[in-house]
């Protein structure tokens, strides 16, 4: 049972922080906090059986996708938020959208008796031997192609990020 | 061995886990000050100065041990002051979130084999782990967010400029530092330290020995981690004052440098254990040590001394290479990241995977 | 690691994180948070994978997962690159200054 | 071996145009030269190789084109007309090859000059050697490139570059005559290939018709590209606009080489001409026009290349004339002959004018004979063969075509006599060029003092005159008439060699009778001796007018008589100004027509309509997109959740 308390523990963290993500107006704040929520669900992947997804779950997101937002947040020196940043029309956007969502949640929790039983003791031994294993002959394939995909991205986002060297049009 | 009742396995194991945690926190207290004590008495040597030799109780110098005492309440005791215009939440934070990643990183550091106190096996580290390299490659990345949130906090030119320096160097670098342990993985076949300082029984089987490109690649890269000489562009005093820490002073200032000497001393522990075996003394293996001394813990205190003595080579190193190389331009410190340690890791991967594809 | 966590209970979870990712996104005029609510749902789906492996008992929601992040990693970059280059055009990254589907 | 005669001009031309470093002018020259000389060496081995056994020989490249039935296969033929071709082009481009390095010295990019000289011979190369219709086209439609790039060389005067034009528009008309020929030749005989051709043509004597009709068209389509390339007359008109490149292009290209490439192209054809007596009375007939045409124009000509230019017009004609009469050897014999003596006088012109620091104006020189002795020598050669004297090459080769032409069944002795005209007009304007050249006192320059002496060229560039002036003596005695050849015991050299090659189909063996049929020795020494009569006549009429009177001329008697005709003959008949009013003009009034009112109106509007029409309504529709990302992404996730919920149930 300890188990299910640490679970509900890092659950309520990364509610609260994810919550904070969106509702703070200082952006570093936001990523802060995203790390926050980033590294409870990586605490629940642990909890989960999942000790490799856990590591890079820290090791990709948390130390190098959110620094690359924090380094944003800085170059382009985002303060505080002005008050009322909120779009215009999403109060009720917002009401209507978490009360569907909240339906759905309910209506799912009703039918989740039919969830086939889960597997006991299901965690594998070496969970990093495995993942390892699976990627490099089952999702071999797959595997390289996403490699070319971040490679794609890398000088996509250089080409993309870098100064004009063209006149601007309002120029 | 007498039995004790009342407490299960894992109550046993919490309990030593808070009682390593804390010694391993007592004992990287107290290396900071060792270390300033160093760093200015070796480079006082190799100048053929004096260097802090008076401060003492009457006659009993120390060698100007109680030097770095002084300074240490010096600074604790200094007045604090915050810049006006810096986000002081994190900027109170920032020092914090810096030290915490490296505690962690030594907190996974195996000390030394495992011991026996009243039949039940501890083992010496405070959280031993089956992903132990991955657990330490995370935290290191976690690790930039003390030094981008104090530039950015103190909201200062020469801050941020500084802190941006230090957390993409550390970002590029730490590529790099994870290159080169993968050959060690692969040879060794674990991701766990424990099982990697087993792996080097004897002294030929170091990774020093089977892997030296690695070795060359981590050594720089352990420098660039921590931001010391010849890297140290993020604080680079004559063009932007301090780097990050401009802003900080007495106690905070206090947490930075205990932050990177602790991280100092994590990395020697890490390079000591992948490539010099870990705890195990040279030429005598731990059966022997304990059939000789009759004891599995003293045996394992000596393993302990081994490391140490170990990762205090590379602290001295440290400070060696700290006053004997210039400083890199900035340019110039992301090219040899990027465009030689890069290919060079990758290269190296590439050859121990072929290398031992056609010994197996 | 014993004992199991009900997968109702990551369910939940991950259907909390979505939604709140999702209402991040919604109701933020600030592009890069708008950014890090999409990482706070695709987190959410990590998550469902991560639980799933578990319940099935292989390892492949996991693989799924580090091809997930994968993604994240490239639409991060990219996502990121394009707030700079919306910065350089527009002196400020707030949604309401892209307006060019306008009909 | 053949292959490497292709291969060396190609790779010069590569080399010179995209490798080597353009600093070097002396680098250009050496691998250009070398690129060509290489080619006459390896060309030399192959016409020796065929002459040892006189078979022609297929060269098989590959597969080139293949469309269901169709292939044209790049292949290559060597037999007596290409083995003689790839001899003359590459032995004369040698020469003037060695000859232009002096010539464009003073040049910047000389680099392009010989880049495009070399692509022109291996065009040129590719044009004798195809065994096929296609690949001779390609060879046809690269040396009219290069024809372009070479006039129009010196682009940066606007004139020159027009000239360029010119050349190439004029010559796509008879391009298009060429490309119909093929054509038609496919749909009645299924094949391009010469070989294929020549064995179906013998073949006819079996079929019902023995004359096609279709064969008057495909003759008659073939003409008309050989009237636009070797410059016959209603096509002429851009070969003296031409003389706008540097000389040693005219020489090679617009005298010696691509100019002939039209008889060249009837020789190989001729198995067909033959079998079209319609057609070659039209031949004959423009041929015979041409030469007079030229000639006259010639006479009043003042720039010593436009004197040139005509002449080569007026020589053409005579090959055409012979092909016209069948005469097909003698034609080819004088292209051969034609190529010595006209190469030789365009680079003794060149001589002249690069003497002269680029004056071609015949007026403003004189007496050069001292200063420019070796020229002198070797253009005294070049007239004496150009203008029929007994001894020189242009006397044998003439002569036969003149003699053909008389015994030709159909108006022979009309055509002999415009011929006959022609040769004395020839006579006429040649002397007269080489009197006001080099004869006389010195042009005193009254406005502008010259202080330099016109100087003898360097070795390199009067060697190949002398080697020229040699062959133009020496090429005649390869075709001596066989009544002149017998009074020694030998017959004609070059009809024999040519023998295996021309013969007419055996169902055209009736109206080419006379070809065959034994005249009287007595008439052909009559109409001999008449002609040298004529030659002697009107070379000493210019040399009396001409050396030492410049002013009192023929042309001021003609002036002074006849002031108009002069004026014609000065506005070279006015053709170019009919040309611009009746076809130029009106096409390019339709085709601003199409342009202003077909295109921007009707076919643009149509277009534009459909858009402002889309535009327009689609207004209608958009009224919900306000370009808000929020409203966008709610209603996305607003549907994901509807989705959601309708499927829980």
């Amino acid at each position: 049972m300890v188990e299910v308390w640490f679970f509900y523990f890092f659950a309520a963290i990364a509610v609260v922080a994810s919550l904070g993500v969106i509702l703070l107006r200082n952006p570093v704040a936001a990523a802060m906090l995203l790390v926050v929520t980033l590294c409870a669900l990586a605490a629940e992947y642990v909890l989960l059986g999942a000790e490799f997804s856990a590591a890079i779950q820290v090791l990709v997101y948390a130390g190098a996708i959110v620094i690359l937002f924090t380094f944003v947040i800085m170059m382009l020196n985002l303060g505080q938020e002005e008050v009322g940043q909120l779009a215009g029309f999403s109060k009720w956007a917002l009401l209507l959208f978490m009360l569907g969502g909240a339906g759905v949640i309910l209506i799912q929790r009703l039918s989740m008796g039919a969830l086939p039983p889960g597997v006991p003791g299901g965690a594998a031994s070496d969970n990093t031997y495995e993942v390892g294993m699976a990627l490099f002959t089952k999702y071999l394939w797959p595997f390289e192609l996403a490699s070319l995909l971040i490679l794609l991205a890398l000088i996509a986002s250089v080409v993309i990020a870098r100064k004009p060297t063209f006149p601007s049009r309002d120029a | 061995m007498m039995q004790l009742p009342v407490l299960d396995e894992t109550a046993v194991q919490i309990i030593a886990t808070i009682v390593k945690f804390l010694v391993v926190l007592v004992g990287v207290l107290h290396i900071p000050p060792v270390m300033i004590w160093v760093e200015r008495r070796v480079p006082a040597l190799m100048q053929r100065r004096r260097g802090p030799n008076r401060v003492g109780f009457f006659k009993w110098r120390l060698w100007g041990l109680l030097q770095t005492l002084a300074d240490a309440v010096k600074l604790i005791f200094k007045e604090e002051s915050v810049p006006g215009s810096a986000y002081k939440g994190f900027f109170h934070l920032a020092p914090l979130i810096g030290l915490l990643p490296t505690l962690l990183f030594v907190s996974a550091i195996p000390f030394g084999p495992a011991i026996e106190i009243g039949g039940w096996k501890i083992p010496l580290s405070v959280i031993e782990l089956d992903i132990g390299l991955l657990f330490i490659l995370a935290v290191t990345g976690v690790g930039v967010y003390g030094v981008t949130l104090a530039g950015w906090a103190s909201n200062g030119k020469f801050s941020l400029l500084g802190s941006l320096r230090a957390s993409a160097q550390m970002i590029s670098y730490e590529i790099p530092l994870g290159l080169s342990l993968i050959p060690l993985v692969l040879i060794y076949g674990s991701l766990n330290l424990q099982q990697l300082i087993l792996a080097q029984s004897s002294v030929w089987k170091w990774g020093i020995f089977l892997s030296p490109i690695s070795f060359l690649i981590f050594l720089i890269c352990m420098f660039a981690e921590t931001n010391r000489a010849p890297f140290d562009l993020s604080e680079g005093e004559s063009e932007l004052v301090a780097g990050f820490h401009t802003e900080y002073g007495s106690a905070k200032f206090a947490l930075f440098f205990l932050g990177e000497y602790v991280a100092m001393f994590a990395l020697s522990c890490l390079c000591s254990v992948l490539f010099f075996g870990g705890w195990q003394i040279p030429f005598v293996a731990h059966e022997q040590l304990v059939s000789l001394t009759g004891s599995v813990n003293i045996a394992a205190l000596c393993g302990v001394m081994a490391l140490l003595l170990k990762a205090a080579f590379f602290m001295w190193l440290y400070v060696w290479v700290r006053w004997t190389l210039p400083r890199f331009r900035y340019d110039q410190l992301m090219k040899i990241g990027w465009k030689f340690l890069l290919p060079l890791g990758l290269a190296n991967v590439c050859v121990t995977a072929l290398v031992l594809a056609a010994l197996a | 690691m014993s004992a199991m966590v009900p997968i109702e209970h990551s369910l939940i979870l991950a259907f909390l994180l979505f939604f709140i990712g999702a209402a991040g996104v919604l109701i933020r005029r600030n592009l890069i948070t708008v950014l890090m609510s999409i990482e706070l749902m695709l987190n959410s789906a990590n998550l469902l994978f991560v639980a799933a492996s578990r319940q099935v008992g292989n390892v492949e929601g996991q693989v799924m997962m580090s091809f997930v992040i994968l993604i994240a990693a490239c639409e991060a970059a990219i996502g990121l690159a394009m707030v700079i280059a919306i910065f350089r055009r527009y002196g400020n990254i707030k949604t309401e200054f892209l307006r060019a589907l306008r009909g | 071996m053949i292959w490497m005669v292709l291969l060396f001009p190609l790779l010069g031309a590569l080399l010179n145009g995209f490798l080597l470093p353009r600093r070097s002018k002396l680098l250009s020259h050496g691998v250009a030269v070398a690129a060509v000389a290489g080619a006459f060496a390896c060309a030399c081995c192959v016409f020796l190789e065929f002459f040892a056994t006189r078979h022609s020989h297929l060269y098989f490249g590959f597969n080139w084109l293949q469309a269901g039935k169709f292939t044209a296969p790049f292949e290559l033929v060597v037999d007596q007309l290409s083995g003689l071709m790839i001899l003359i082009i590459t032995g004369i481009g040698t020469l003037i090859h060695i000859y232009a390095g002096g010539y464009m010295k003073e040049e910047v990019t000389t680099y392009r000059f010989f880049a495009y000289l070399n692509l022109f011979v291996f065009m040129m190369l590719l044009l004798v050697l195809g065994n096929n219709l296609l690949v001779m086209f390609v060879g046809w439609e690269g040396v009219g490139l290069c024809s372009y790039l070479l006039i129009g060389y010196w682009f940066q005067e606007e004139a020159n570059a027009k000239a360029g034009m010119k050349a190439f528009l004029v010559n796509r008309i008879g391009d298009i005559g060429f490309l119909i020929g093929i054509f038609l030749t496919y749909k009645h005989f299924g094949t391009v290939s010469f070989s294929e051709l020549s064995s179906w043509m013998n073949l006819m004597p079996t079929l019902a018709e023995p004359y096609p009709k279709a064969l008057f068209w495909i003759t008659l389509s073939f003409f008309i590209g050989a009237c636009g390339k070797s410059a016959q007359l209603p096509l002429y008109v851009w070969l003296p606009d031409a003389m706008a490149g540097p000389t040693p292009v005219s020489a090679l290209i617009h005298a010696a080489t691509m100019v002939t490439a039209g008889i060249f192209m009837m020789t190989r054809l001729s198995f067909f001409f033959y079998a079209a007596p319609d057609t070659m009375l039209i031949v004959a007939c423009v041929g015979a026009l041409t030469a007079l045409f030229a000639a006259t124009i010639a006479l009043v000509q003042t720039d010593i290349k436009k004197v040139l230019a005509y002449s080569t017009v007026s020589q053409l004609g005579y090959m055409v004339l012979a092909c016209g009469v069948g005469a097909f050897d003698a034609g080819v014999f004088h292209l051969l002959t034609h190529a010595c003596f006209k190469a030789l006088l365009f680079l003794g012109a060149g001589s002249v004018i690069f003497a002269m620091h680029h004056e071609q104006d015949m007026r403003r020189m004189g007496g050069l004979r001292k200063h420019l002795p070796i020229t002198h020598g070797v253009m005294l050669v070049g007239v004496l063969a150009i203008i029929g004297v007994p001894g020189f090459s242009g006397f044998f080769s003439k002569d036969e075509i003149l003699w053909k032409a008389f015994i030709f069944p159909t108006y022979g002795p009309i055509l002999w006599g415009i011929g006959f005209l022609a040769a004395g007009c020839t006579a006429f304007y040649m002397v007269r060029l080489l009197c006001l050249t080099f004869y006389g006192t010195p042009y005193q320059d009254k406005s502008a003092h010259h202080h330099h002496h016109p100087h003898e060229t360097p070795w390199y560039m009067w060697g190949p005159l002398v080697v020229l002036a040699l062959l133009s003596i020496g090429v005649g005695y390869l075709g001596v008439p066989d009544f002149l050849a017998h009074l020694v015991g030998g017959h004609n050299l070059f009809a024999h060699y040519l023998e295996g090659l021309i013969y007419i189909p055996a169902s055209a063996q009736g109206a080419w009778g006379h070809l065959h049929a034994e005249h009287a020795h007595e008439l052909e020494w009559g109409l001999m001796l008449s002609s040298v009569a004529l030659v002697t006549l009107a070379a000493g009429t210019a040399v009396f007018c001409y050396t030492n009177r410049p002013v009192r001329g023929v042309a001021s008697f003609l002036g002074g008589h006849f002031p108009r005709l002069h004026q014609l003959l000065l506005d070279k008949y006015r053709v170019d100004e009919c040309y611009q009013r009746k076809i130029v003009t009106p096409l390019a009034e339709i085709s601003t027509f199409l342009w202003q009112v077909v295109d921007v109106r009707v076919i643009n509007g149509c277009v534009n309509w459909v858009g402002y029409l889309l535009m327009g309504t689609s207004g209608i529709a958009s009224f919900r997109m306000t370009g808000s990302l929020h409203r966008y992404g709610f209603w996305v996730l607003a549907g994901t959740v509807c989705v959601l919920i309708i499927s829980c149930f």
